[in-house]
């Protein structure tokens, strides 16, 4: 039934039986070998991408379900830095997507904006951000155009953990509920910030409760379940497109990788990992399909080599384009001519 | 030309603004039922209802981002701040997300949004709620920075920053709000990026914006009893900044007194002086001179707040001291 | 039973019975004698007090019935700009409380700060302030150096309904109630936030709601009712005294008078004052006081006329009492001189 | 001498003080358990324990306003910020609070409080993250500015800036931490306030600070090849400013640049040069140069970062134009 919900909800038109939830287990698929090949290209020697890393893997689940829900000529998604993942399931290439973390200027932004910055205009990706908390506000606003304009659109706004304790959170949150705006605040607790457990780091360990003094529907989802993502979060879409407001939900999950390339993960055991992987939404969703028919070990094998190609050809896509022309430092600031005279 | 308040100048812009564009609106705190703190809007949500004229709680930081990410997506919101003193707590959505959204995402976003308030020492309201931000966000690539001195240059300002495409801090003055002036009705606009003579002279170029305007304008006035003729600039943009016209001006005058309300250190003074000592020095006869304000808190003693701030009196020793008389 | 609970935590030794209640009955009028003279020659010609001056009227038990509770060696209260009020309850003189607001060399802050900023270190109230949420955290300070030095101090954080919209709100009370500071947030809900209604600036009409998520107390408290304030306060007092944490209190109150001294108050129906009239805090103490047969009329003629004498002097001396000298202009930036070597 | 990293010379620093001053602490994201995320208070947790050495959750506000709240009530607090770009977050808590507290309560309140963390531009961290704060800071009444740029330095004025009885801005830089210098054992300070003569020379006044330092020495070198001699002073406290050696210096040298990482307009760099040009207008040969970063948001690239930035050719290419060679 929560196939029928998330094929209500989805863009994507089906010819045959479980072909939107093999596209799914694709894109999870894709996005882990992305992030996983990113780890390598990252690591070894002549490293050719640099600064801040952030890997999504282990949070497919999060990302793919909200493009299950997601209509793109009218939705928009907003995002911190670790964005690979759902920029991916939007619907941008591996090719902009590595050549941005390259910094050359076939990237996603550019060769401007890096690993934090990734955005696409033509499908609402409004972008990661690197502040902590300083994208809420910002999704908040694009909630605002869609409430404005009358369009049925949402903004999926989504931050971690540890960004619930910004000030925005709470600014934010009061402000979407007071105007009914159609967003749905989605904390993708991967139950670490950097190296701070979520009870170091939130007094109410129970982080949907963060949510509770808003007059708002909080609760916390499974977010290594793709099909409870679509079906949970599927609620809040509903609930907002028809006017009555914003939600908040936590999807709970877990990062494999560290916090970002520097990370020793010296905070985590080897048990913890293990369990973790018992639950890895691939794992998950892979077994799921099987069992529904909906794929087998051909499928896998074929669907895993597809996606190994698709990055590698990113990687050498990336590696054989220009960085940006040093007068591109000067484009791209403000979008007049001064004087300006309208 | 009908005489008219500042803040009646203001309302029109936004008025003619929202009746010409659906997608411009305007928020803030007590913009709404309660006509503004200041009263600038007043009349509007009666005019246009509430969906385009939204009081907000007091959250500086939330409807800062909204006016921004709204502009990524299609509106042209106007964010009132009851003072630019209060813009502070949401510096980051200013500083970072309304000048770097462009140039990160490889300019796939235009960010047409206004910021507007009033700013400086206004009447005995004490340190923390008489800031001067024009340094702050006059430096930042990215932003657009205008400060208006007239209820006409006010109006045909604010319709051409609600107009531009690009972030717009808009800075008003509460001290100026009943100023009355010539303003014509309909429509007009005045370029950004374009600098005023708001008075011409030939031995000195005085250069200020906003409040200071009239206070050079008075010193002139005094100055000619001696027989100085100051020749006054009102920037009226403060980023981009209007070099050739300061250049022009200096070029006849070969001196010049910047008036910032800020302190001096690192403010905005200091920001135009450096660019006429880097473009004009050899046309410089002396100093390139500021009269800013002390470099102390603002304090709530109205004597004391008025002896920190830049005055007539100021203006004229500091020509005196570099006119050498 | 309030009477017993308030002696106990009350630094006032009361040598007859009923004496400690006449005190704060006396102080309640003290401060509303204060305010409404202030209002006076705030308003009258020739007007001697500038800036923004916001007025306490109404809300006189909230401050008074802190006070009860306040252990002056080792509490600290700090609080918005609305802050005459707390600062005559911990015993400030009227002479430099008046003197502040003439912005006189005998003020409470040297005629630098303003209504906005009193200030009296010597019995821990570090200030009134005028950025609306920005004490949050300021006091959350306070109440960490008496967490650090184990002193078994408090700190009264107080702010208004509209300020639980600064994202301060949010990170503050998380971060005390993670380490469990003896903090006490008190909002004094008087309903209005300026002109704005709380049902309009917070999505949650309950405000105790908005505190529900850090794992804290919360709760709503007759804000007009100085024995119930003394009452429940005392409660989040104790709790904090024996470092089980903080409580966040909403005080629900009314001001009489407008949101500073160019309020029109539009908003507000001659029938609502009414009603709030009914409810005047000092009208309720004075009524549960005579019940009690602690005071009589005769009591209450001779307390109106001290405190109207306290309130005239005042008002004579901060006439009387110079301008700070210009030099003064630039004392009190830094406490060093530099260069520093230490 | 012992020769250590900047990042211990930090970490003796904090040690040594919190070792004399029970008042003395460590809060800031990631400072404990993580042993900071560049490894500067590493080992502190396990040596003073969690009421010493507190983890924060990543809410700037509260914790910077808590170090000021805390300061005003006798602690002497060191907060980290993880990057000094993150304090624009909390810069009402910094800009309005920490600077004016003392101001507003007429003296009643001392505010010890270090604030410290990495600034300026490190390596492809993008926009948001590479912000110069220093003319943020450096402008405003009642905070102090330190910038070190070598180890040795770093651990003298640290001390001074623990033990300072106002709010210090301690801006470090990421890209230095692993540099290494030698650090005697031990107890020493630095004076705030007083700039340093890296490099003695006759024909023109290098002024920089913290990263800029090595690129103004190698600058240096390089001019000696070619019969230039450069006086190198780092100024090591940027506010207040020490203008007594800067104004021994150009009056023999006539000629100055100052070399700064942030955008130039409104920046320190102009901050500094309207101070010479207020204070030495006629000993200057040429005018009062500067190197600055380009006026863009900083980018990803890192060619299009590194043409951004100031650098050794930058420096040398600006001596020559105001030595008119
Ligand atoms: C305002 C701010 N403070 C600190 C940082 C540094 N920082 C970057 S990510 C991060 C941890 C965030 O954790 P969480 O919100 O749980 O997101 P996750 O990384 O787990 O996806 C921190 C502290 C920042 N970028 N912005
Ligand atoms: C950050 C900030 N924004 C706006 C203001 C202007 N302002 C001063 S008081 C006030 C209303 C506050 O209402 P509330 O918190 O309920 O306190 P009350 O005045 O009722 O005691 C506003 C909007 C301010 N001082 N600071
Ligand atoms: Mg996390
Ligand atoms: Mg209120």
């Amino acid at each position: 039934m929560s196939v029928a919900h998330s094929v209500e909800h989805s863009p994507v038109k089906s010819e045959t039986v479980g072909q939107v939830e093999r596209d799914r287990l694709r894109m999870m698929m894709l996005i882990r070998r992305f992030e996983e090949r990113t780890y390598q290209e990252y690591t070894k020697p002549g490293q050719r991408i640099g600064g801040f890393c952030h890997l999504y893997s282990g949070q497919e689940a999060v990302a793919v379900g909200i493009a299950a829900l997601y209509q793109k000529e009218k939705d928009y998604l907003i995002n911190g830095y670790r964005d690979h993942g759902h920029s991916l399931a939007l619907g941008m290439e591996a090719r902009p997507a590595m050549a941005e973390l390259f910094g050359r200027a076939t990237g996603c932004s550019k060769g401007k904006g890096g690993s934090m910055h990734y955005f696409q205009a033509e499908v609402g990706n409004i972008g990661g951000h690197g502040i902590v908390g300083g994208q809420i506000p910002l999704g908040t606003g694009a909630a605002f155009s869609c409430w404005y304009k009358k369009t049925g659109g949402v903004c999926f706004t989504l931050f971690g953990d540890g960004a619930i304790n910004q000030g925005t959170f709470n600014e934010a949150l009061n402000l979407a509920s007071l105007w009914k705006l159609p967003c749905i605040y989605i904390v993708e607790n991967n139950h670490m910030a950097m190296g701070t457990q979520v009870d170091r780091s939130s007094a109410e360990r129970d982080l949907a409760k963060r949510g509770s003094g808003f007059n708002m529907p909080f609760r916390n989802v499974d977010g290594n379940d793709v099909d409870v993502v679509i079906e949970e979060f599927g609620k809040a879409v509903d609930r907002a497109r028809r006017g009555e407001g914003p939600s908040y939900l936590v999807a709970n999950t877990y990062r494999f990788r560290g916090h970002s390339m520097s990370d020793a993960m010296k905070y985590r055991t080897k048990e913890e990992l293990e369990r973790a992987r018992q639950r890895d939404p691939i794992t998950i969703y892979d077994k799921r399909l099987r069992e529904r028919g909906f794929i087998d070990d051909a499928w896998v094998e074929s669907t895993e080599s597809e996606v190994r190609s698709i990055v590698d050809d990113a990687v050498k896509f990336a590696d054989a384009s220009p960085h940006p022309d040093l007068s591109e430092l000067y484009t791209d600031i403000l979008s007049e001519n001064y004087p300006l005279q309208k | 030309m009908p005489e008219i308040q500042f803040r009646e100048a203001l309302r029109q812009a936004m008025t003619e603004e929202m009746e010409r564009d659906e997608n411009v609106m305007l928020m803030g705190e007590e913009v709404g039922e309660y006509n503004g703190a200041y009263k600038v809007s007043e009349g509007m949500l009666a005019k246009f209802g509430p969906r385009r004229v939204l009081d907000t709680p007091i959250s500086e930081s939330a409807f800062s981002g909204i006016g921004v990410g709204a502009a990524m997506c299609g509106l042209r919101p106007i964010v009132e701040f009851m003072s630019w003193s209060f813009s502070l707590v949401a510096f980051d959505q200013l500083y970072n997300n309304a000048a770097n959204v462009r140039y990160m995402s490889g300019g796939q976003f235009k960010v047409p949004v206004v910021f507007r308030g009033g700013n400086g020492i206004a009447h005995q309201l004490g340190a923390t709620h008489s800031h001067r931000v024009e340094a702050l966000y006059s430096r930042v690539p990215g932003l657009v920075v205008v400060s208006p001195s007239t209820p006409y240059d006010a109006k045909g300002l604010l319709k051409s920053s609600i107009r531009c495409d690009d972030p717009v801090m808009f800075l008003e003055s509460e001290l100026m709000l009943n100023d009355r002036g010539e303003v014509p009705e309909g429509d007009y606009t005045i370029p950004l990026g374009v600098a005023d003579i708001k008075r011409a002279g030939d031995d000195v170029t005085l250069i200020c914006w906003s409040k200071c305007v009239k206070m050079c304008l008075k010193a002139a006035e005094e100055l000619e009893k001696h027989d100085v003729s100051a020749e006054v600039i009102d920037l009226r943009t403060l980023r981009p900044l209007d070099m050739p016209m300061i250049a022009e001006s200096i070029r006849k005058t070969h001196r010049c007194v910047v008036v910032d309300e800020d302190w001096g250190y690192c403010g905005m003074g200091d920001g135009i002086r450096a660019k006429i000592y880097d473009e004009l020095f050899d046309e410089l006869d002396a100093p390139v001179a500021r009269v800013s304000s002390e470099e102390v808190p603002v304090p709530f003693n109205h004597h004391l707040e008025l002896a920190m701030q830049p005055s007539v009196e100021k203006v004229i020793a500091k020509v005196n001291e570099i006119c050498y008389r």
